[in-house]
């Protein structure tokens, strides 16, 4: 009943920015293109009923022609979950932050750039979070060799403030 | 008179320092003792967990999370294999189930004594934390007894659980009878203890609201006065049939974040109790392949770490191994909140504002 | 019993006899060095055995047996790490003040030194009887404040510095509470010297006349120690040592000597002021009452060590300047109250 | 090796023990160190915990004289690192070594530690500490269990007490 009320606001919302809806395992997965994600999410976090108001999680994933950020959001107050997936280009991944809808997107959109490479339009502190300042290639990404052990135990140079 | 051009003191601490749990740095401006900028920096302990994934089988993946949030290690092979099961679509023998739950319990358990203890060191209580410790040592020995390990235990496989051995279940009825008695002890060590009142209470206050903006999770979401345990929201495995109560405390400081653990511990022993009492006979083990190959598709599953909702996000494209697996980290979220509500306050209570967060750098920095 | 109890005057008495006048400078002299070494050898003894029973009680609070496997039940624990600090590298960094740095050590180390030598140890027994005892006591303890500016700023690092910051703000505070709750006895007495307030507590020790001085003194001398609670100073999970951060090798080991002198200084005072000094019902000699008061003293000190989280370092403030200040205040004033009416009864 | 050499070495050694001045010296102050580690607190991952554990109660580190951990590397003796070293922590690593007083030494607690262990195809990831600082006793085990660190410890003690049996085992005798 819940579920079916979810979905037609997802789809309402998905014909409002052009998305997908899939199902997948039970859970309702919403696709849009990037331009449209601050849209997107601020209509989720607004549903009437079942609004989809915390950011659960965010992440970026590689499918080899494009990059995804993948955003898992779900309420404090009900069962309703959803997953918003927005496309981002792989040459130029370029998208908006949503640290203006959730605080707590910080770290994550950081860790997002660290390891796939995608900007985060609008962050207030886009840097990389686990890797070191110089470290070069986005790790995540599935194109990326790591290093042979050879190079990697050559120990870098401290960086100034370390 | 005002004194013109007075400078701010920039305090590095970390990521050797003793108070920062392992690994974590933080850069706080300093004026006189009081702190009005902290910029924490993370990623000495960054191993690449994720990408290590991608060229290991599901199963071989099992003993890394152990590494994750090495506290409370059966917890996080529970959240991967129930995630690979969802995956899988396996309905795993009730017995393990209830095993699941039994260790997970006590992991939690466990978790929180290092936490009541780390949160008492950083505040040099050094009894509280030995006493916790001590206790700590018994659930250690349970997991020995069954795993082999003391600390990263690797104790679940896809589609069921290590039996335990014979003599597990006195050691368990063992601890469960003197439980009683160690809460009085921590109470009366630490939280009874009017300097560590003192410390914590009021003092970094994360309101509701933020918590919510922020993503926070757990014991610290909780303690900030939202009733939300995965446990009970979204019940996972076997948790609707036990009897329970989610504890919320409305403090929002960091003393309710430190207590809370305790009244956790309270409740994860009732949950304890209640399954070895109903525990069946049977298989630990599904009739799951030798060869782990899931159907192409991903799903998100997340399970009540005791630092927080654990989250694993799977995409599986068919093979035998998979495509990704993102880790959602509870502590590495929840730190969020460090720059925002140790402002104002003094270094101190920084440390201690930081302790209760109860911050496994191992599940911060993947 | 009297020979026992006399035992350290009359070789004093008897080495004075080697000399053609006893009381000539060239016997004050060699008394003097004597004194001297004696009382250096106290402050060393004194912090072998205390970080030792430290240890040990460190031990017993958490439930441990403590150090246990050099020697006898690990009695040679502290020879091996005083050899060890002995043999390690004395590295002194670069952007250090380096005079300051070196001199503050040897500050802190000389000073327990110096309190210690007015200490009455047994009856006729001080090494210098000072008729201003307490007055200088409480002078020179207040010294130790200066070195540990002097190693915190002289150190050049940041925790060094915040440390160094924190000892002046709080051993300035408590020196006020420690010195007024010193006063009811001086008032009692009449007297700044520690042997005649030693001798008036004949029948009654002065615990019992000033309890709220006891416990505001053995408070504020905890705090002036750097002792935990009171311990932000050199606060482990905070500044990481304090001043003492960029210390190594046997620097480093005089501070933890000068530390535990202290100590002893401290609780030495407080038995001779308060538990009656070298006092005591029979048994033992004068000298051995007076050191098993100090022990229990220093097991006291030890215990609220490692059972009490640290303090706030405003609680701190506030307990000093709200709480002990007004309270020894208070204690002075009832004193007075007491002697007056005291006197008025006696007809004095 | 043969046997000459070995008799040379031997003879180096009686004749170190018998015509340095300051050999007994020596022997006290090794004495001294080898009974006196003081660790510097080092926990940079799982082995952190058990490192802790170790301290506490049920193992106690104080029996042996080990428990003064020290969180100013400029007082400590030994560098336990117990954990993970990745290559973002390595310099830090080896400036935490740099600031140690000599003599010092490091013991390698743990896979990570001693050659990357699970985690060494890793991007990330530095294989083994002994590529930053030298490491006296590895600890295997993921991680060592508490008795394993007391026997590490143990074993420096051994090597540290007796420098001399220790430059012959290392020609293999």
């Amino acid at each position: 009943m819940e579920n079916k009320v979810l979905k037609e606001q997802v789809e309402k919302l998905a014909a409002l920015v052009s998305g997908e809806v899939e199902e997948i395992l039970g859970e309702l997965v919403l696709k849009v293109r990037a331009p449209h994600i601050i849209e997107t999410l601020t209509g989720a976090k607004n549903f009437p009923n079942f609004p989809c108001d915390f950011l659960h999680d965010l992440c970026g994933l590689d499918l080899v022609d494009h990059l995804e950020v993948v955003y898992q959001l779900s309420s404090l107050r009900g069962p309703q979950r959803l997953r918003v997936k927005a496309i981002v280009e792989r040459e130029n991944p370029v998208i908006d932050s949503v640290t203006s809808l959730w605080q707590g997107a910080n770290f994550l959109e950081r860790e997002a750039f660290d390891m796939f490479g995608i900007n985060f339009k609008g962050h207030p502190n886009l840097k990389r979070i686990y890797m070191w300042d110089d470290f070069e290639g986005y790790p995540l990404r599935k194109d990326y060799v790591t290093e042979p052990i050879e190079v990697r135990n050559i120990v870098r140079t401290r960086i100034e403030g370390e | 008179m005002t004194i013109e051009n007075t400078e701010e003191l920039i305090l590095n601490m970390g990521p050797q320092h003793p108070s920062m749990h392992g690994l974590f740095r933080m850069v706080v401006n300093l004026e006189g003792e009081t702190v009005t900028k902290i910029e924490p920096k993370l990623g000495y302990l960054h191993r690449g967990m994720e990408k290590l994934a991608e060229s290991r089988t599901y199963a071989q993946f099992i003993p890394y999370t152990d590494r994750l949030d090495y506290l409370a290690s059966p917890h996080n092979n529970w959240a991967y294999v129930q995630t690979v099961e969802k995956l899988m679509g396996v309905e795993i023998p009730e017995r393990a189930e209830y095993l699941r739950v039994i260790f997970g319990e006590l992991a939690r358990i466990a978790s929180h004594q290092v936490c009541i203890a780390s949160t008492a060191l950083d505040m040099a209580g050094w009894s509280a934390w030995s006493y916790a410790f001590r206790d700590r040592e018994r659930i250690c020995d349970m997991y020995e007894m069954t795993a082999g390990s003391r600390l990263t235990v690797n104790i679940m496989r896809i589609g069921g659980i290590i039996e335990p051995p014979a003599e597990f279940w006195p050691a368990l009825k063992s601890f469960l009878n003197d439980t009683p008695e160690m809460i009085e002890e921590y109470n009366g060590i630490f939280f009874g203890n009017e300097i560590a009142q003192g410390r914590l209470k009021s003092v970094g206050i994360l309101s509701k609201e933020l918590a919510e903006n922020l993503s926070i999770t757990g014991p610290v979401l909780r303690a900030s006065g939202v009733n939300y345990d995965v446990r009970k929201a979204e019940p996972y495995s076997i948790y609707d049939r036990f009897d329970f109560n989610v504890p919320v405390r409305y403090g929002c400081d960091s003393y309710d974040r430190t207590i809370i653990r305790l009244d956790e511990i309270v409740e994860s022993i009732k949950i304890i109790k209640q399954a070895v009492r109903d525990i069946p006979e049977g298989p630990v083990m599904a009739k799951v392949p030798k060869v782990i190959k899931p159907p192409v598709g991903e799903v998100y599953h997340r399970v009540e770490n005791p630092k927080g909702e654990l989250g694993f996000y799977i995409v599986s494209d068919g093979t035998t191994k998979p495509a990704r697996v993102r880790i959602r980290p509870a502590t590495f979220i929840n730190l969020q909140m460090l720059p925002i509500v140790c402002l104002g306050w003094k270094i101190q209570d920084v440390v201690a504002i930081f302790a209760t967060l109860d911050a496994v750098l191992g599940e911060v920095d993947k | 019993m009297d020979a026992l109890n006399n035992v350290f005057v009359n070789i004093a008495y008897a080495i004075r006899g080697l000399f053609a006048d006893p009381q000539s400078v060239w016997a004050n002299l060699v008394m003097s060095v004597i004194n001297f070494i004696i009382v250096v050898v106290i402050v060393v003894l004194a912090a072998l055995i205390l970080i030792l029973l430290e240890r040990k009680v460190a031990g017993w609070t958490s439930q441990r047996p403590g150090p246990n496997r050099l020697g006898p039940r690990g009695w040679f624990q502290t020879i091996a790490d005083a050899l060890k600090l002995m043999g390690k590298e004395d590295i002194t960094p670069a952007g250090a003040d380096k005079f300051i740095f070196k001199v503050a050590p040897m500050i802190i180390f000389s000073l327990p030194m110096m309190t210690l030598a007015v200490i009455p140890y047994g009856s006729g027994m001080a090494p210098i009887d000072l008729d201003l005892g307490i007055f200088y006591f409480l002078a020179i303890s207040a010294i130790s404040t200066v070195a540990f500016v002097m190693a915190g700023w002289g150190s050049n690092n940041k925790y060094s510095l915040l440390g160094g910051m924190r000892a002046v703000a709080q051993m300035i505070s408590y020196e006020i509470p420690l010195l007024f709750s010193l006063l009811g006895v001086v008032m009692i007495t009449q007297s700044f010297n520690l042997g005649v307030i030693v001798q008036d507590q004949k029948n009654i020790p002065f615990i019992l006349i000033q309890p709220l001085a006891f416990v505001i003194y053995i408070i504020a001398g905890m705090a002036e120690l750097n002792r935990a609670p009171f311990d932000l100073v050199e606060a482990d999970q905070e500044v990481v040592a304090g001043p003492f951060t960029e210390y190594s090798g046997l620097r480093w080991g005089l501070f933890f000597l000068g530390e535990y002198g202290n100590m002893t200084a401290v609780s030495a005072l407080a038995a001779t002021v308060f538990l009656g000094g070298w006092q005591g019902p029979g048994f033992f000699p004068g000298w051995v009452w007076f050191w098993m008061k100090v022990g229990v003293i220093i097991f006291f000190i030890m215990w609220a060590r490692w059972t009490f989280p640290r303090i706030r370092i405003d609680h701190l403030m506030h307990l000093a300047w709200k709480v002990l200040l007004p309270l020894s205040i208070l204690n002075i004033f009832l004193t007075g109250l007491g002697i007056y009416i005291y006197r008025l009864v006696m007809g004095g | 090796m043969d046997v000459a050499l070995e008799r040379q070495l031997r003879e180096d050694e009686t004749l170190m023990e018998k015509n340095m001045l300051v050999t007994n010296l020596d022997k006290l102050l090794n004495w001294a160190r080898g009974h006196s580690f003081w660790p510097v607190t080092l926990g940079l991952a799982c082995c952190a915990i058990e490192m802790m554990a170790t301290g506490g109660p049920r193992y106690d580190i104080s029996r042996f004289g080990w428990e003064v951990f020290r969180a100013s590397p400029r007082q400590a003796d030994v560098m336990i690192v117990a954990g993970t070293c990745t290559r973002k922590m390595a310099p830090l690593l080896r400036r935490i070594y740099d600031q140690m007083p000599e003599p010092k030494w490091v013991i390698a607690m743990g896979s990570c530690a001693n050659a990357g262990g699970p985690f060494v195809d890793s991007y990330s990831m530095l294989a083994g500490v002994d590529k930053v600082v030298p490491v006296d006793v590895y600890i295997p085990g993921c991680p060592p269990r508490p008795e394993s660190l007391l026997y590490g410890l143990l074993q420096l003690q051994y090597k540290v007490s007796n420098p001399a049996k220790v430059r012959l085992m290392k020609h293999g005798k």
